[in-house]
């Protein structure tokens, strides 16, 4: 069921002006944060009060324009849009609180809430877009509104950084935007509202190119194996910045775009006669355990978590390229699972960086006594990563095998516990080492962060628990996964 | 294909002037010199479509009491008045410009200006 | 009072009679000129737009001037491509607007009466060469353009304006002759100077060598003008020295009218019927895919914004003109449009630039370092203008690269489409350049952060252009569906 | 080598010229297009649609009027050009004045010889009434506005030379100097717009036809203007105002070029 909605397009559009009114009014702090604070709240209120309605089936749509003839700049939220939409907008307002009190010492703070509002508007434009050129044109734009949050630092090295990621996700989009191209000319529309546009009718060799290419293109920001050269360079970018990047909005959109392409331009249906994803699920596991084993090696704090997330990012696009309705929730319900426990290692080490100056592992010897509910929370988030029961991330990793068991892949079950001791074997050693290593003869006092930043990493290791324990609870994110699967797999 | 060049002498021959003006163009380097390949163009030109416009036996199209058919073709010769104020024009203009680069730099060599920048 | 057709020549004689007059009316009155050319320029804009609004509900219509029937007397055509005149009025009015304080700072003060007259003068020729159906009329309305043209890179003054004016002149001069004695072959086999009879008469014609030469001529002389790769080397310098009113009407515009020359040869073509085009369209379509790549690449080494900006006006028409040999409806629409929004999009560059250089006397990169923080209006401008030319949607310059790409595919030569959504990355490289200057680096003049924002009537223009450039992108159905029946109409036989 | 490199390139671009040379419809021949189509309508039509005996008078003025409109603008286009590349603020007070030429100018203006200065001034008035027939009998016999303006042009330069700048330069009254400059457009204009208002079409010539009419068109004919009797006198006075225009104009915008370039 349809209904026509101003919602999904004021959800994009309270970012974008509240992005306008910190650049007017922005130079005072107050209103700067006033106005992130504002509209960080409304905006999960409004995208929350579609919730209902989204579990119930009901699609909010909103046409705003059409942007070229026969193709409309268009919005529309059905589950999978507002699983993504969720999980940026509470994040927003999570990490817009972290950032106030991490941003305090940094220069051009105007520029920095600007940007990071607008970054989130495009978000959550891709999250509600109607069809593939106004994903596309979001995705672009957060390309754009996210490099002057990379390059934030104006070192070298950001501008290094900055170019790295330009360069990589330019390419990307120009792959996404052939794809597109090409998708309306074999297909005719663009159009997401159908579990898949394109039939066999339009050439094997048409369709395998245009997987190929669109996945390329999506597969930038997801920074599969090889594409994910961008991410750890962008680590130059301040932490709230990362954290965004890297959990919330660009890796995700990348996800999210793939997971577009696989149930609602192609379909389930095709890709399994096409048999195109074998290859792709093969890419992915190979991404997670290549990226983990490399991440076992990096002493920067940030850059081991920036390998972790090209690892986790894998789970979703293995997840989806399975084909089946118990992956298909994994890799939706990851998008929630690693977003939560990855932004609250980057809230982690953001919070260590300010606090103690300190960016490499080995000097977090004995950290967890001076800043004990920090590593604390970096504790739960590591145990989500490796997947024991009762954290979010068990509960990925359950339905994922569950789900490359239903497609006779147990192999991919080896991957995913391979995995996991991976995971395991790059975290625990910096719990062990905060914990347990202290350099003898120091003595030890509760130093912790500021509140601003203490309190939303505590909120997300909370909620790490929450979404580990209480899945299967009505209105937490496994059902609307569910309503998603249960839409691309027409059951 | 010889004989009809040959009857049609009258358009190849502006053609020539044509490329012989195109040759000044391209290969002078002093610049009132590129500038006088481009007259020779225009005027290969004007001629050409002055010649289209030849009949044979024919005078002026003045309907006067003494003409006689056949007249020339009017059109061709209202055209190139049109062009030669236009090539006048385009002289004019390249003539100041020239001017004031000699002021300027000195001199009007191409080489030279080029080793000026 | 008079009929409304007669609108189709008072946008040429407005104009005209502002061009000729200004002299006479700024007489002692040096204040009074910009205002005159301004009023001249909005009564135009209004016939102008009255036109667009005609010929959008009733299609094309013509206008006999003299009375004389087709094909003896001049016939003034407007169909949509002529539509046209609206950008040609909207930049001409806007770089007028600029002109206002910029001219009467730069320019030597007995010079600036003329300045007027031929910006007014290069702007009649614009609008009659679009509108005109003839011909010959069509030489002569590029002739005024043209002279206009030459003569405002050089009113400056500045140290080799002269030089550029005259690379300048040269390369025009030698393609307005190609154009004439193009015109005289054309003549030659058909009897006649009309377009629209010449296009019903080719189809009868025996003598296909003069034709087709005919046909190379035209080709190879408007691409002269609209600066396409090989024949390139005028612009850069003329754009880049130019006063940066001027270099917006030149750059968004001037370069057009060869581009539109190739349309209107093109619809002959179509019109005619029986010629293959298709060596025409390849060669296009190739040098087209060269420009793209050639323009970004040497944009890239360009430290001063201006020529920067003038190198991207290669690659841009290259994007133009590939979709026109692509000849695909979807390519052609795209082209048509990008006519209109490069237009756009350069306008707001090279005013913004103009103001940025007027107020800080500097005009490199290096030099500009940290101009953002003080001239925060314009440089938005600027960074819009930049999204917009590597068509980032939802920016007027992304519909192009959109269309001209699925021509492509719709054409059959998908790697062309390849070719041109990765060339438009290469100009990101040199626009992120400038961004990261002016934004993000320290300045290398600190007293650059102390000059401030441009006048109001140099804002004016830069921020209407690029609004323009935002709302063009997410309204770009209006202009497609606008020219679409024209391109179908053109096409015809040949309709992809 | 360049010269080399361009004469074989330019050679090998006229092997195609001279093939399409030998393809064109033939040289003289009444048959072609060129002659049946168009021209034909004019060659028979001309006299009693536009009015003058000299049929590329009816078609540069009447026919092809606007071709001729855009091309006096080009004229006065290439003046402003000139104006806008050569003027240069040397006496920034007296803007738009040549009131203090710099010695060097005198230097240039003075009289070339006795000789030739006295036979200029002896001969300028028979120019320019030669100028004048040249322009006023355009209608009947090779010649108009713009060659009679090329005359006028031409003396006003031999004035120049033999009188001087300063001399020279009263010809053109520096209060109607930009009038004059832009009078050739200025007179299409005003007559095409007087023809778009009257008869309904810009630059469309009225067929007035009166007792009035005919009895001027007799006059006008006894004297040697329109040959055909039944014409029109007003077409014929718009097409005398035409050339007439063309002249001045054209006079003024050469003379005036002349001036500027000696000056600067």
């Amino acid at each position: 069921m349809e209904v026509v909605d101003i919602r999904p397009i004021l959800a994009p559009m309270l970012s974008l002006v509240c992005a306008g009114l910190i650049f007017l009014t922005g130079r005072q702090a107050f209103w700067r944060r006033m106005w992130s604070l504002l509209a960080a709240a409304l905006k999960l209120g409004v995208v929350m009060s579609m919730l209902p309605g989204t579990l119930n089936g009901t699609i909010y749509v909103f046409k705003l324009t059409d942007f070229t003839p026969g193709i409309g700049l268009g919005f529309r939220v059905d589950a999978l849009g507002m699983f993504f939409a969720i999980v940026s907008s509470t994040l927003w307002l999570l990490t817009t609180i972290y950032a106030i009190g991490y941003m305090e010492p940094e220069e051009s703070k105007v520029r920095f809430f600007g940007f990071f509002a607008l970054c989130v508007s495009t978000t959550v434009g891709i999250a509600f877009a109607e069809n593939l050129l106004t994903l596309f044109l979001f995705y672009e734009s957060l390309t754009i509104v996210t490099y002057p949050l990379v390059i934030h630092e104006e070192t070298p090295a950001a501008f290094k950084a900055g170019k790295k990621y330009l360069v990589y996700t330019l390419i990307g989009g120009a792959f996404i935007l052939l794809g597109t191209v090409l998708t309306y000319h074999t297909a005719g529309t663009l159009t997401l509202s159908k579990p898949g546009i394109l039939t066999l009718a339009n050439g094997t060799q048409t369709l395998t190119l245009l997987f190929v290419t669109l996945i390329a293109g999506f597969g930038v920001k997801a920074a599969i194996m090889p594409l994910h050269g961008w991410l750890p360079t962008a680590m130059a970018a301040p932490t709230p910045v990362s954290a965004l990047l890297h959990a919330v909005a660009v890796v995700k959109a990348g996800a999210f775009g793939i997971l577009r392409v696989i149930y609602n331009v192609f379909g389930v249906e095709l890709l399994r006669q096409l048999n195109l994803t074998v290859w792709l699920a093969w890419l992915a596991a190979f991404t997670i355990l290549t990226a983990s084993f490399i991440a076992l090696f990096q002493d920067n704090f940030k850059r081991r978590l920036a390998y972790s997330t090209v690892s986790q990012l894998s789970y979703i696009i293995l997840g989806a390229a399975l084909l089946t309705p118990m992956a298909a929730m994994a890799a939706i319900v990851h998008i929630a699972n690693q977003a939560f426990a990855k932004i609250t290692m980057f809230f982690v080490a953001g919070a260590i960086q300010r606090k103690t100056g300190k960016t490499s592992i080995r000097e977090f010897a004995g950290i967890g006594y001076q800043m004990p509910y920090t590593m604390g929370a970096f504790t739960v988030a590591a145990l989500s990563f490796v997947g024991v029961p009762l954290f979010a991330g068990f509960i990925t990793k359950w339905y994922l095998s569950l789900g490359a068991l239903e497609a006779g892949a147990w192999w991919f079950v080896v991957v995913m516990i391979a995995s996991a001791l991976l995971n395991a074997a790059y975290f625990l050693p910096i719990v062990y080492l905060a914990y347990f290593k202290a350099p003898p003869g120091t003595r030890f006092h509760v130093d912790e962060a500021p509140l601003t930043l203490l309190i939303p990493t505590v909120i997300c290791a909370l909620y790490v628990i929450v979404l580990g324990t209480t899945a299967e609870v009505p209105w937490m994110p496994l059902s609307l996964a569910r309503t998603a699967v249960q839409f691309f797999f027409g059951t | 294909m010889l004989t009809a060049l040959w009857n049609n002498l009258d358009y190849a021959a502006p053609m020539m002037l044509f490329l012989i003006g195109l040759y000044a163009v391209i290969a002078k380097d002093n610049l009132i010199k590129k500038f006088m390949g481009l007259n020779i163009m225009e005027t290969a030109v004007f001629a050409f479509i002055m010649a289209l416009g030849v009949v044979d036996g024919g005078s002026a199209p003045i309907i006067d009491h003494g003409a006689h058919a056949p007249f020339t073709n009017p059109i061709p010769q209202a055209l190139i008045l049109t062009g030669i104020v236009v090539a006048l024009s385009t002289t004019a203009l390249a003539l100041s410009l020239i001017i004031r680069i000699y002021e300027q730099c000195g001199t009007i060599e191409g080489n030279e200006l080029r080793e000026l920048g | 009072m008079v009929s409304w057709p007669h609108w189709l020549v008072t946008i040429i004689i407005v104009p005209l009679v502002g061009a000729v007059l200004t002299p006479v009316v700024g007489r002692g009155r040096p204040k009074v000129i910009p205002i005159w050319a301004l009023g001249i320029m909005t009564a135009t804009s209004l016939a102008a737009l009255m036109l667009i609004i005609r010929v959008a509900q009733e299609g094309p219509f013509s206008y006999l001037v003299g009375g004389w029937a087709r094909p003896y007397g001049i016939e003034l055509h407007f169909d949509e491509f002529s539509a046209s005149v609206g950008i040609i009025c909207l930049v001409g009015w806007l770089a007028l607007l600029f002109s206002y304080h910029y001219v009467a700072e730069t320019i030597p003060a007995r010079r600036v009466p003329y300045f007027y007259t031929l910006v007014l003068l290069n702007l009649t020729g614009m609008i009659g060469f679009v509108v005109t159906g003839d011909l010959f009329n069509l030489f002569v309305f590029l002739e005024i353009l043209s002279l206009s043209a030459y003569a405002l890179v050089a009113v400056s003054g500045e140290h080799i304006a002269e030089m550029a004016a005259f690379k300048y002149l040269v390369m025009g001069a030698v393609s307005s002759i190609v154009v004439l004695l193009s015109i005289g072959l054309l003549y030659s086999v058909t009897g006649s100077l009309n377009m629209a009879d010449i296009a019903s008469r080719l189809a009868g014609v025996e003598q296909r060598l003069p034709v087709m030469l005919a046909l190379a001529g035209l080709a190879m002389s408007f691409m002269v003008k609209a600066a396409l790769f090989p024949l390139h080397i005028w612009l850069p310098d003329a754009h880049s020295i130019a006063p940066s009113p001027v270099s917006a009407i030149l750059s968004g515009l001037v370069v057009k009218v060869g581009v539109f020359g190739l349309l209107r040869v093109y619809q002959i073509f179509y019109g005619a019927g029986t010629y293959d085009l298709t060596g025409l369209n390849t060669a296009l379509v190739w040098l087209g895919a060269i420009s793209i790549v050639m323009g970004a690449f040497f944009a890239i080494f360009q430290e001063d914004i201006k020529m920067m900006l003038a190198y991207s006006t290669i690659s841009n028409i290259g994007y133009i003109v590939m979709g026109l040999g692509l000849a695909s409806q979807y390519s052609l629409i795209g082209a048509t449009v990008h006519i209109f929004n490069h237009a756009l999009i350069k306008g707001t560059l090279f005013l913004a630039a103009g103001a940025i250089i007027h107020k800080t006397g500097y005009r490199t990169l290096t030099d500009l370092r940290g101009v953002g923080k003080a001239m925060p209006v314009t440089c938005m401008a600027v960074s819009i203008g930049a999204i917009s030319i590597v068509g980032i949607p939802p920016t007027a310059g992304f519909l192009c690269k959109w269309y001209i790409a699925l021509g492509a595919f719709q054409a059959g030569k998908p790697a062309f489409g390849i070719a041109l959504i990765f060339g438009a990355l290469f100009i990101f490289i040199y626009y992120i350049r400038m961004v990261n200057s002016f934004y993000f680096q320290k300045p290398t003049h600190p007293e650059i952060l102390e000059v401030g924002e441009a006048p109001l009537s140099m804002l004016i223009p830069i921020l209407v252009l690029a609004t323009l450039c935002l709302v063009m992108g997410i309204l770009g159905r209006i202009p497609i569906s606008f020219i679409e029946p024209a391109v179908i109409r053109m096409l015809g036989p040949f309709g992809g | 080598m360049k010269k080399l490199l361009v004469t074989a390139l330019l050679i090998v671009a006229g092997i195609p010229l001279l093939l399409m040379v030998a393809e064109l419809p033939p040289y003289g021949s009444a048959e072609n297009a060129t002659y049946t189509h168009v021209s034909a309508h004019y060659l028979e039509h001309a006299v009693e649609d536009a009015g003058a005996e000299n049929i590329v008078t009816d078609i540069i003025l009447n026919y092809r009027g606007f071709d001729t409109n855009g091309e006096v603008t080009v004229i006065f286009t290439a003046l402003a050009a000139v104006l806008a590349v050569l003027l240069l603020d040397r006496t920034p007070a007296a803007a738009g004045e040549e009131s203090a030429p710099a010695p060097a100018d005198e230097e240039s203006t003075q009289p070339v010889s006795i000789v030739v200065s006295f036979i200029v001034r002896l001969l300028a008035p028979f120019i320019a009434l030669f100028a004048l027939y040249v322009i006023l009998n355009g209608h009947a016999t090779p010649g108009g506005g713009f060659q009679g303006g090329t005359i006028l042009g031409a003396l006003a330069i031999a004035l120049t030379v033999v009188l001087g700048h300063k001399e020279a330069q009263r010809l053109l009254p520096e209060g109607l100097k930009p009038w004059l400059q832009a009078a050739a457009p200025l007179t299409f204009i005003v007559i095409g717009l007087a023809g778009l208002v009257s008869v309904g079409s810009y630059l469309e010539f009225p067929a007035v036809n009166g007792h009035v009419a005919s009895a001027v068109a007799t006059f006008f004919s006894n004297i040697g203007f329109p040959a055909a009797e039944g014409l029109s006198w007003v077409r014929a006075m718009w097409l005398l105002l035409l050339e007439f225009g063309i002249g001045i104009g054209g006079a003024a915008v050469i003379a005036s070029i002349f001036w500027t370039m000696e000056a600067e």
